[in-house]
């Protein structure tokens, strides 16, 4: 409960809290501090220097891009994208995955960028941002650049956010007409730490299924991908397409489940997220 | 927790087999390694800061060889001990030729205790996956560059 | 230009109206501070992983949970704890609804949930059962089984 | 919202119209909803230290050296403690059990070797808490880790032992033997064997963890502990001859308690280290025990395995007997054990006639937290046994599960048990009957079809169980006949101040039972003043409030033992009033009334009234006129003690606690085939409890228990690794039911007054897991067309139900049917 002895900087530009992050090597970001500071309690961890992002104004907006991508600034807080106009016309999913996270509290501090950079394998963001297919941006002491959601996450605490840099900015597709997504796990009690979770897309340009909880990072389920791409969606395709992506994982086994059961729940979680996204698609939803 | 696998390497056997068994190599394949003392053939100690994305984990590692069976198998103990964990390692590893490379099984049994683990075992486990990784491409190297000096010498 | 990084710093922050500006180290959690520093032993510690929310305090007019926060973070905030609802006495709807409804038992999770409830009424007044249960679900009580506490706060909701 | 709170009057005890059965206000409420209370952790002292306690990570090892250099060196660190240091200053916990359990060892801090995953090895004392936990990370131990047990049946090998002064494993072990178990068996047409089940091992963890601050007076050589120990009576009779002084040398002072359930009893160990630091230090000394601390070294329920269960039924369903070996894994220490193996006694046959019962009961150490009772405490686990029989052998037999519990629930009262104990009143079938009705048990099979169409298996559960209140701790001397404890009592007073204020002190230790409210209503009810008047003293002092040997709150007995205490308190303070207007007013005493404040004349002139103040200021500031023999004081302790007479050590048999309360819960639950989440759908319970002092607070009682109950038969769950590492150390994994997990519960009850206690009223509260019984019992009938399966542990978690219905028949190989 009580913190190993830290220094505290708060920024007030993006720049200054780059600076900050380049020139101390165990300095780390602090959003919300949801996860990082339960994670110094524990004295599990502890980083020598917390930049606090709770000043930098310019990365709490909703907006769109010029070519109509949802942009949502990294110290927005869950409770915001839950509560934002934008973000239910653009991509309402968001909004319901991030009503289950945890509780209200915890929902207005926990930033959006936080939750990604943070990566915990049982976050709800990681997995559903994968399978939106967001891009990333990233400011660093030599600039900007972007990642695209599937080489954006690395480890457990771990992403494409390397020492020294500060994730600004996640660009969301906004749904296209006929486009539909879906997010289906199993979690411990309502509203609980997910066991096993999935998310999914359905488009134009196919579907995207995106697995929670079985790595240290959100992993795309490609075969199931490829076996439903231009295939009807109804329930026996879905789950028939599902078959043999259990044995493609390889996911911790802990005290609320094994690494057979986790397979098992990955198979039936990427089904109903894919029909829960079918339905939307063909505007059953 | 075990965890195990195999690894190809495009070098003879016993150029692998001299990384794995010069304890000077071996100390460098740790993860954010800060300094280390050899005591002798089959001790060395190595103070560590395992990168550990939310902030450094600080550990002193005692590496023990158990058993060797040149050039096909050795195994070592790595007993831990840090402010934010324990850990208790006892890694094998089995040599076979595959043509002019290597293949290598490994495997590892690592016993964590203390307040890393109340952070929960889903974490624990890919952190384990994730600093054993970052050991065999640390290994992977080392071998590469020993490769570079035999080939250096017999070229 | 900020400061640099540093071990210690002076905050200002206001606390149930009253404005305190003091030295605080970095690492000091916001619950530490209020408890220990002003003294205000309103606000409870149930756990050490943020889940249990009986730290719960308001933080600019939103329900937070303040094992969770630096006290360097409060810096220029407005802070109001369970001792803020009634400071002259005088017991608020929901403080009398939680007694009437035999809402709390052992009292230490009634801070957290009076916030948390206090904060939901703020912008739903008339909530049904499934808001005041998600409005609740970051407090843990292990006395009541909740059944009280959301049939107070829906009462709560109706009175003046 | 559905609020159907059914009350039949049936058997209304007939009691003064008064406070007692009303829900007034409680006292309390003002200060806690204020942010006011005083818990332990909110109490400072100027100058007082922060200690914190070093804890093992492994789970069984040998403590080869501590180094505190590094600590003590650390500016604004004050001293610290270690193992050695106990060793010579304190004598080992006096030890309940027979030899050669009783050899044990337990120390306030581990000397020489550590044998569970937290167990404290050092102590450290600083300026601030940073600096207290900064200052632990510098104490160096060296540790040498031993072989690790973490199995109760594995630890009987005795190839890994504990405890080397005892050289066994085994703490306790007895055989019960009453009726004629064999005849049963052999003149049964069916005879149902259930090889394995598991009752597993969790805890209340009520949201305040323990804590002190203690205070040495070097002059008196006194220690004042205030803290938040349920059981100070005990806690001073474990304490007293560890730190070689007096009972009375331990001042015990408890305020406001954050919910104890049974897990503040043994935290003797913990204030021991307090006192010695406090000693050393010459100054107070502060800990509070943070979540993780409190799972992985506090207390947790008795984990217990049942082998070999066979069950005699004759062919009407009749059930004459049972037969069972016990294996009860109590952690590392038996601190309140064994007492846990005599407790589930107090209950043989659950709530059923069943005439001929055999247990073979063993109690073992292993590399886990040490137990302490937990809400339900021995019975609970017992009880779970019984609903399990009478569910497996049910099904198994084709009988309908609620006609077979009506055709052998106990129906006459008072009812003697095989094993001597009597159940004093109850309604079995009337409260399952009204439990039925709320859940609309009629409409069941539609509702199963429902389900089926959503792709869901519905299920219907039963959990009949009993809350045995008031213990007899003569019980302990079946465990072993040279222990010096037996029967029971509460203490309380009852004082008129000068200006009249009625001031009411008990020995019991609330932890949000509202005892000051309860208390209130007796008190005003009897000496005829509102309950406003009335102040009870806050919490337990064991030198400023009155207090008994069993003084504290445990055991659902407040309601018989508390309350009876102040029942003969306030009426001695009644009689004397009486004694005394009726000398002034110049009256017979039969003619004086007590009402509304007064003392008066009945049907007399108004002015024959005293006021209470009158009567008070009288005896304690203007008593000359009082005649010579006649020195009313108008401040009386009583102590109840219930009667129970002696126990039988050789038969093992005896009146074991005093009073029965009933709890019938029925549920529905909806379980997915696809990933084993189960979802409570409906939940009814119904409780008897005799005389309901505060119908409220019963119901909140009921509401709580269930709360348990669904998180334990779902999620709540203490797993170790076989390296002995605790999986669920705090609220991470550790998951207990938030507000949307507990559905809402319709309550129900009857009043059948118990013909033994003051009031009518009988203890409840534990509720004796009644709803873990009918959750498992509910998801075993939702199952049945996957298989069959046989749930066989108290906890179902979703991996373990997927498992079961993916595997119905490894648990069915779990029993047998043989019939004649």
């Amino acid at each position: 409960m009580l913190l190993r002895e830290v220094e505290y900087a708060r920024p007030s530009t993006v720049d200054e809290a780059v600076a900050i992050l380049s020139q101390h090597d165990g300095a780390r970001a602090l959003a919300g501090g949801q996860t990082l500071v339960n994670v110094m309690k524990a004295r599990a961890a502890s980083p020598d220097v917390l930049v606090d992002l709770g000043r930098l104004d310019e990365l709490k907006t909703i907006g769109f891009s010029s070519d109509g991508m949802l942009e949502l600034g990294a110290m927005v807080t869950t409770s915001e994208i839950v509560a934002s106009s934008e973000v239910d016309v653009a991509r309402p999913i968001l909004a319901q995955v991030g009503a289950t996270i945890a509780d209200v509290q915890v929902r207005n501090r926990g930033t959006i960028g936080g939750n990604v950079c943070v990566n915990d394998p049982t976050n709800h963001f990681p997995p559903l941002l994968v399978a939106l297919d967001a891009t990333f941006t990233i400011r660093g002491a030599s600039g900007e650049r972007t990642v695209a959601a599937d080489d954006f996450f690395l480890g457990v605490y771990l992403t494409a956010v390397a020492e020294g840099e500060l994730l600004t900015k996640i660009s969301v597709p906004a749904r296209t007409p006929g486009s539909g997504d879906g997010f289906a796990g199993l979690a411990i009690g309502a509203h609980g730490t997910y066991i096993v979770d999935a998310a999914a897309t359905v488009s134009g340009d196919g579907v995207r299924i995106a697995i929670g909880c079985v790595d240290a990072v959100p992993v795309r389920a490609q075969d199931m991908e490829t076996r439903l791409a231009g295939a009807d969606l109804g329930p026996d395709t879905v789950r028939a397409a599902a078959e043999g992506l259990g044995a493609t994982l390889d996911p911790p086994s802990d005290v609320h489940a094994s690494a057979g059961y986790r397979r098992h729940l990955a198979e039936v979680s990427a089904t109903r997220a894919v029909l829960q996204a079918a339905a939307q698609a063909m505007g059953a939803s | 927790m075990n965890v195990s696998g195999t690894k190809e390497f495009d070098a003879p056997r016993d150029t692998v087999w001299s990384v794995l068994n010069d304890p000077a190599q071996m100390a460098q394949l740790m993860p954010g390694v800060e300094s280390f003392e050899i005591k002798d053939e089959k001790h060395w100690r190595a103070k560590v800061k395992i990168p550990l994305g939310l902030g450094g984990l600080k550990m002193t590692i005692d590496f023990e060889k158990l058993e060797e069976r040149e050039p096909e198998f050795a195994s070592l103990n790595a007993k831990g001990n840090g402010v934010g964990a324990l850990m208790n390692m006892t890694t094998r590893f089995t040599l076979n030729e595959q043509g002019s490379g290597t293949s290598m099984d490994w495997a590892a049994d690592v016993k964590i205790a203390g307040p890393v683990g109340s952070m929960g075992q889903r974490v624990l486990q890919p952190i384990v996956n994730q600093q054993v990784s970052n050991v065999l491409t640390a290994l992977e190297q080392q071998v590469e560059k020993a490769k570079a000096v035999a080939g250096g010498e017999s070229a | 230009m900020t400061q640099a990084p540093a071990t210690d710093l002076t905050i200002a922050v206001e606390v149930n109206g009253e404005l305190v500006e003091m030295e605080v180290p970095a690492r000091r959690l916001l619950v530490h501070f209020l408890r220990d520093d002003l003294g205000l032993t309103g606000t409870h510690i149930g756990c050490d992983t943020g889940n249990c929310g009986a730290c719960t305090v308001h933080y600019d007019g939103v329900s937070i949970k303040s094992c969770m926060m630096l006290t360097a973070q409060a810096d220029g905030a407005k802070i109001t704890t369970v001792e803020g609802l009634a400071p002259d006495g005088e017991l608020t709807p929901l403080q009398r609804s939680f007694s009437e409804h035999h809402a709390l038992q052992c009292g230490y999770c009634t801070p957290g949930m009076l916030m948390s409830a206090s904060a939901l009424l703020s912008h739903t007044p008339h909530p049904t059962e499934e808001e005041v249960r998600v409005a609740l679900q970051g407090n843990i009580c292990r006395c009541t089984g909740y059944m009280n506490i959301v049939k107070a706060v829906m009462s709560a909701g109706g009175a003046k | 919202m559905s609020d159907s709170a059914v009350t039949t009057e049936s058997q209304q005890t007939t009691l003064q119209k008064g406070f007692i059965g009303v829900s007034v206000p409680r006292k309390e409420d003002r200060r806690l909803v204020q942010g006011q209370g005083l818990f332990v952790d909110d109490i400072r002292r100027h100058g007082m230290g922060y200690l914190h306690f070093v804890r093992s990570p492994y789970a069984h090892a040998k403590i080869v050296s501590i180094d505190v250099s590094a600590a003590l060196a650390l500016d604004g660190v004050y001293g610290t403690i270690t193992g050695d240091e106990v060793a010579i200053q304190t004598d080992p916990f006096f030890e309940m059990s027979v030899a050669p359990g009783n050899q044990i060892k337990d120390y306030a801090l581990a000397v020489g070797k550590v044998r569970h995953m937290g167990e404290p090895v050092a102590a450290v004392c600083a300026a601030t808490r940073e600096l207290a936990r900064d200052a632990a990370e510098l104490i160096e131990v060296e540790y040498e880790p031993l072989p690790v047990l973490v199995d109760g049946v594995e630890a009987l090998k005795d190839e890994v032992v504990l405890h080397d002064d005892a050289g066994t494993n085994v703490v306790w072990s007895g055989v019960f033997d009453w009726g004629d178990w064999e005849q049963a068996k052999a003149e049964a047409d069916h005879v149902v064997t259930i090889k394995k089940l598991h009752f597993h091992r969790f805890s209340s963890t009520p949201l305040e963890c323990s804590g002190a601050l203690v205070e040495y007076d070097k002059g008196t050589i006194e220690w004042t502990i205030h803290c938040n120990h349920q059981m100070p009576g005990v806690g001073a009779i474990w304490m007293a001859p560890a730190l070689r002084t007096g009972l009375d040398k331990l001042r015990f002072v408890t305020g406001d308690i954050g919910g104890g359930f049974g897990n503040k009893i043994c935290l003797h160990p913990q204030f021991v280290v307090l006192c010695l630091m406090a000693r050393k230090l010459g100054r107070p000394v502060q800990w509070t025990e943070w979540r993780t601390d409190q799972h992985t070294a506090n207390a947790h329920g008795n984990e217990r395995t049942f082998l070999d269960v066979e069950v005699a039924v004759r062919a009407d369903g009749t059930l004459t007997g049972f037969n069972v070996r016990a294996i009860d894994d109590c952690g590392a220490f038996p601190r309140y054990e064994p007492l846990g193996c005599i407790i589930w006694a107090q209950v043989t046959p659950g709530c059923y006639e069943w005439k001929n019962i055999r247990v073979d009961f063993t109690q073992v150490c292993t590399n886990k937290s040490p137990v302490s009772p937990n809400r339900g405490y021995s019975r609970m686990q017992h009880l779970w046994l019984t609903e399990r029989i009478i569910d497996i052998v049910a099904a198994e037999l084709g009988f309908d599960p609620v006609e077979m519990r009506k055709r052998n629930y106990v129906k006459e009262f008072p009812y003697e048990t095989p094993n001597g104990c009597v159940y004093d009143s109850g309604d079995y079938a009337g409260c399952l009957d009204i439990a039925l009705d709320l859940i609309g048990y009629d409409g069941v099979e539609a509702r199963r079809e429902d389900a089926k169409a959503r792709g869901k298996l519905l299920g219907v559960g039963i959990g009949s169980t009993l809350d045995s209140g008031t213990n007899n701790f003569g019980q302990s001397q079946l465990l072993n006949p040279e222990l010096q404890f037996s029967g029971n009592n509460e203490a309380a007073s009852a004082k008129l101040d000068i200006f009249g204020e009625v001031v009411v002190t008990l020995g019991t230790v609330p932890q949000g039972q509202g005892h000051e409210t309860t208390a209130a209503q007796v008190m005003a009810d009897i000496i005829g003043c509102s309950v406003d008047q009335v102040n009870v003293r806050r919490g337990h002092d064991t030198w400023f409030n009155t207090h008994a040997g069993f003084s504290g709150t445990y055991a659902s007995q407040f309601a018989v033992t508390g309350l009876g205490a102040v029942k003969g308190a306030a009426e001695m303070l009644r009689d004397e009033m009486v004694k005394l207007a009726a000398f002034v007013l110049q009256a017979p005493e039969e003619a004086i009334e007590l009402s509304d404040g007064f003392a008066r004349i009945k049907d007399g002139p108004p002015e024959a009234a005293l006021p209470f103040m009158a009567l008070g200021a009288i005896v304690n500031a203007n008593n000359a006129f009082l005649p010579p023999d006649f020195n009313p004081t108008l401040n009386h302790r009583y102590v109840y003690r219930p009667y129970f007479g002696v126990v039988d050590t050789e038969k093992k048999k005896g009146q074991l606690t005093l009073t029965y309360a009933t709890q019938i819960h029925a549920c529905v639950v909806e379980v997915d085939p696809e990933t084993g989440h189960v979802e409570i759908v409906d939940y009814a319970a119904v409780d008897d409890c005799g005389t309901r002092i505060h119908p409220q607070i019963v119901e909140g009682q009921v509401h709580g228990a269930t709360a348990h109950a669904i998180g334990a038969a779902i999620h709540e769950n203490f797993v170790y690794d076989e390296d002995g590492t605790l999986l669920t150390p705090n609220f991470y994994d550790y998951h207990v039911p938030h507000a949307l997990d507990v559905p809402s519960l319709k309550t129900g009850s009857i009043e059948s007054a118990s013909p033994v206690t003051p009031l009518g009223a009988k203890g409840m509260g534990e509720g004796g897991g009644g709803g873990i019984h009918c959750i498992c019992s509910a998801i075993q009938d939702a199952l049945r067309p996957a298989g069959r399966p046989i749930v066989y542990d108290s906890c179902n978690p979703y991996h373990r139900v997927w498992e079961m219905l993916r595997d119905p028949e490894s648990t069915r190989a779990n029993v047998e049917v043989v019939s004649r």
